[in-house]
């Protein structure tokens, strides 16, 4: 028989320590693990270094941590939702890596899929490239090469974006059995999935915790081998 | 035509590209109000990167309304009949990989190589890209939407951006309250014109060189 | 409104042309587009590029389009269970390339989603990687290298795999309602989804196909918008 | 032993690999034999390539198969509560992330490098790879289950192998009939001997160089 992977916050807080990299849903202030959120807070972890699409927006959600000043980094591809986010970061507080939403999941499914980097064409001739590899197509060749700034232009040019790995990603589900099938509800769904395969421990919160067997096979979006714990989300830790 | 009346006038237009059966994905402010101008006989198919395919506005009634339905600026929404959701690493792959016919977004500067700069004014504004680096190099058709020239009268379609960029040479066209520019490998051709608006008016308010073709459509 | 994109199997047959080249899904004989491909055989359509994982069994699924000589080059990574293949890879009267499972997978993902390539480790030090580019990670630098057969190992390898494309794919649904969301049963899933997102024209098959609503949002998994026609499937086409 | 006990005798070794939880992917053949050697309080997943966790052997009711579920070689199959279904690109993502904790299949050839030849014989087999490059690559621990000998009687374990290679230096663990050999930066350590088997009979047999510690353990 399968265990239970079902723990109280309390004891998923015990595996999230300062310093450490956090993924963390959510598109704005939705489909954000809320709960988890809370309790970090509540034990006053510090120094994290998150990767989510954003910051939700001011006071709720991942502002929270914002607001906590629990944040040191944060890679992610828009603040614009929360002022105060910007203002830590104008001011220095917070240091960010903006990296597109598109270019974001690439590299989180990479970093969860053993692939050692991808070729996009997201960014290409913008300060996205700055820092990075870029190759371009010899269609005569029928090879890549790397090619620098400058360079003149003769084939389709894309950045190799490397893999994004976490220690600990934080999932918020709409359902999850007690062993870990996981399923999303509408557009809360974002970026849960992919975090879901790129983090060392994966800590799930779900709205509705079901007995082994009450979720289809063919709709599980995430399968119970990626989940280590589930804990039970509060709903008014949305607020 | 007032603001207002200029937002509409572009979108209307803008309405225009959309083919029956198109998924489109249409950014924040200007580019939404595309929606009221879609003709009946065709149906358009809405995209919000946010991951889902066949978005619309919230039901009226309140109590209908579905927290986690939110467009691509966290506001509830709603999810026409056929339509479905799923992850963002499956959203982008639908825009990288072409599975979306139109992106309509605005500018800071656009230029007549088909850059635009959308993203950054460096020392002002720090939001971060979002998901409009990806739209741009991935969309089939990128249609910028934007007043002609910025508030003090300066042109915004300019020789080159002076901005940092949100995308290299992937402007399509560029749809103002004076015309529709299209981006060819030759250059900006002026396709169409606004009612009552010359030739002159446009090249005097726009800071790229200009295909003026024999014959100009009307734009409406 | 949607229009419904239900069609007669012989109007999708006018979309398959000699010397295309058609994505077919299928593990061995499960998931395979069993009405499409009966219907190929009675159009007659030759000299076929086919890029599946495998030809399911002799003179079943693909095992009948390689028995009525209708393929001429294969992309797959295991032909193993249908002799009949076997025996006309080695006569020469049909080309094979190899192609790892996984690889097959991301390469076709690649195809669908506008990216330029991936970095995988299979088949680094195996005959996989001839006539590819090889990266290499250089951990001080932090950046990749590409490395030639012979080159001292310094770090980690990967094979710059490129994107596969098809004209056409055939896909077999388990449900599709009209205007084409699908949804796929068991592990008759396998190849499918991802095949429809990289062919320029996406052909269904469905054992049933039903009204646009009747398939809730968040269990779709291949978009209506990735579907271009959809038929009805003949059981009886399965033997 | 004859060969029916040799399998099994390694496969009961083998099964000793799986700790609660893990999700394992077993070949064909020799290695599925490992599901009958699990201990009770161990419960293990079985993950298929072809995109289901948690596959079972086909319900004994035949009116109660799905054909729709199919193992690695496409044999109709079973699946247990809690397991679920998802894509070909899904399943290699699982196990090329590692998220497989082992993988057992059979050898042509291994080495002491830790190189695994089982796909190919020139000018003998092209059925293909399959997925078992990818499983070999990705899976955290492989696990090599093969006869000691070939049936003349010749080494496969040797110092470099032959054939084409499945994976080079992935292999961790070889078992055999004779021992169990851990493959190490250091090279092969004979970390365990079948029961009346000499670290002199494991040697003539193997043409590979053996690391033969101080303390091997009695494998069973």
């Amino acid at each position: 028989m399968a265990k239970s992977k079902v723990v109280t916050v309390e004891q998923a807080m015990e595996k999230i320590h300062e310093g450490m990299t956090l993924m963390v849903p959510g598109f704005v202030n939705c489909g954000v693990p809320q709960t988890l959120i809370a309790a970090i807070l509540k034990k006053g972890v510090k120094d994290l270094n998150i990767i989510s699409n954003n910051t939700s927006v001011k006071g709720k959600g991942i502002g929270k941590l914002v607001h906590a000043e629990a944040i040191k980094h944060i890679t992610c591809s828009h603040i614009g939702n929360n002022t105060e986010t910007v203002e830590k970061v104008v001011a220095g507080e917070i240091n960010v890596t903006f990296v597109p939403q598109g270019t974001l999941c690439e590299r989180m499914r990479a970093g969860g899929a053993g692939i050692g980097g991808v070729l996009t064409p997201t960014g290409v001739g913008t300060p996205m490239q700055e820092g990075k590899q870029v190759l371009e197509w010899d269609k005569e060749k029928g090879e890549y090469k790397f090619v620098k700034d400058g360079d003149p232009v003769n084939g389709k040019r894309y950045i190799l974006e490397l893999p994004l790995h976490a220690d600990v990603a934080l999932i918020h589900a709409w359902k999850a059995d007690k062993i870990g099938n996981v399923i999303y509800h509408r557009t809360a769904r974002n970026f849960n999935p992919i975090m879901a395969t790129a983090a060392d421990f994966v800590i799930v919160e779900a709205e509705e915790i079901v007995e082994v067997g009450e979720i289809d096979p063919d709709v599980v979006v995430t399968p119970n081998c990626l989940v280590d714990m589930i804990v039970q989300a509060n709903v008014e830790d949305r607020n | 035509m007032d603001r207002n009346e200029i937002r509409h006038f572009i979108a209307k237009r803008t309405a225009k590209f959309f083919q029956d059966g198109d998924v489109v994905n249409l950014g924040i402010g200007m580019p939404v109000l595309c929606l009221d101008y879609i003709p009946e006989d065709i149906d358009v198919w809405v995209e919000s990167e946010n991951g889902i395919l066949g978005i619309t506005l919230p039901p009226e009634n309140e109590d209908e309304c579905d927290i986690d339905i939110v467009d691509a600026s966290g506001n509830v929404s709603g999810i026409r009949e056929g339509g479905c959701c799923f992850s963002s690493f499956d959203s982008f792959g639908l825009i990288r990989g072409g599975h979306v016919a139109a992106t309509v977004l605005g500018a800071y500067e656009v230029d007549q190589e088909g850059n635009l700069a959308n993203w950054m004014v460096p020392g002002k504004t720090c939001a971060g890209m979002g998901g409009a680096m990806d739209l741009v190099s991935g969309a089939k058709i990128v249609i910028v939407t934007t007043e002609h020239c910025d508030k003090h009268g300066n042109p915004k379609i300019l020789k080159k951006c002076t901005l940092p960029l949100t995308a290299a040479n992937e402007v399509d066209y560029i749809v103002t309250e004076l015309c529709v520019l299209h981006r060819t490998e030759a250059g900006l051709v002026l396709e169409e014109l606004a009612p009552n608006v010359t030739v002159e008016e446009v090249v005097s308010k726009t800071a790229a060189d200009l295909i003026i073709p024999e014959h100009i459509g009307c734009m409406e």
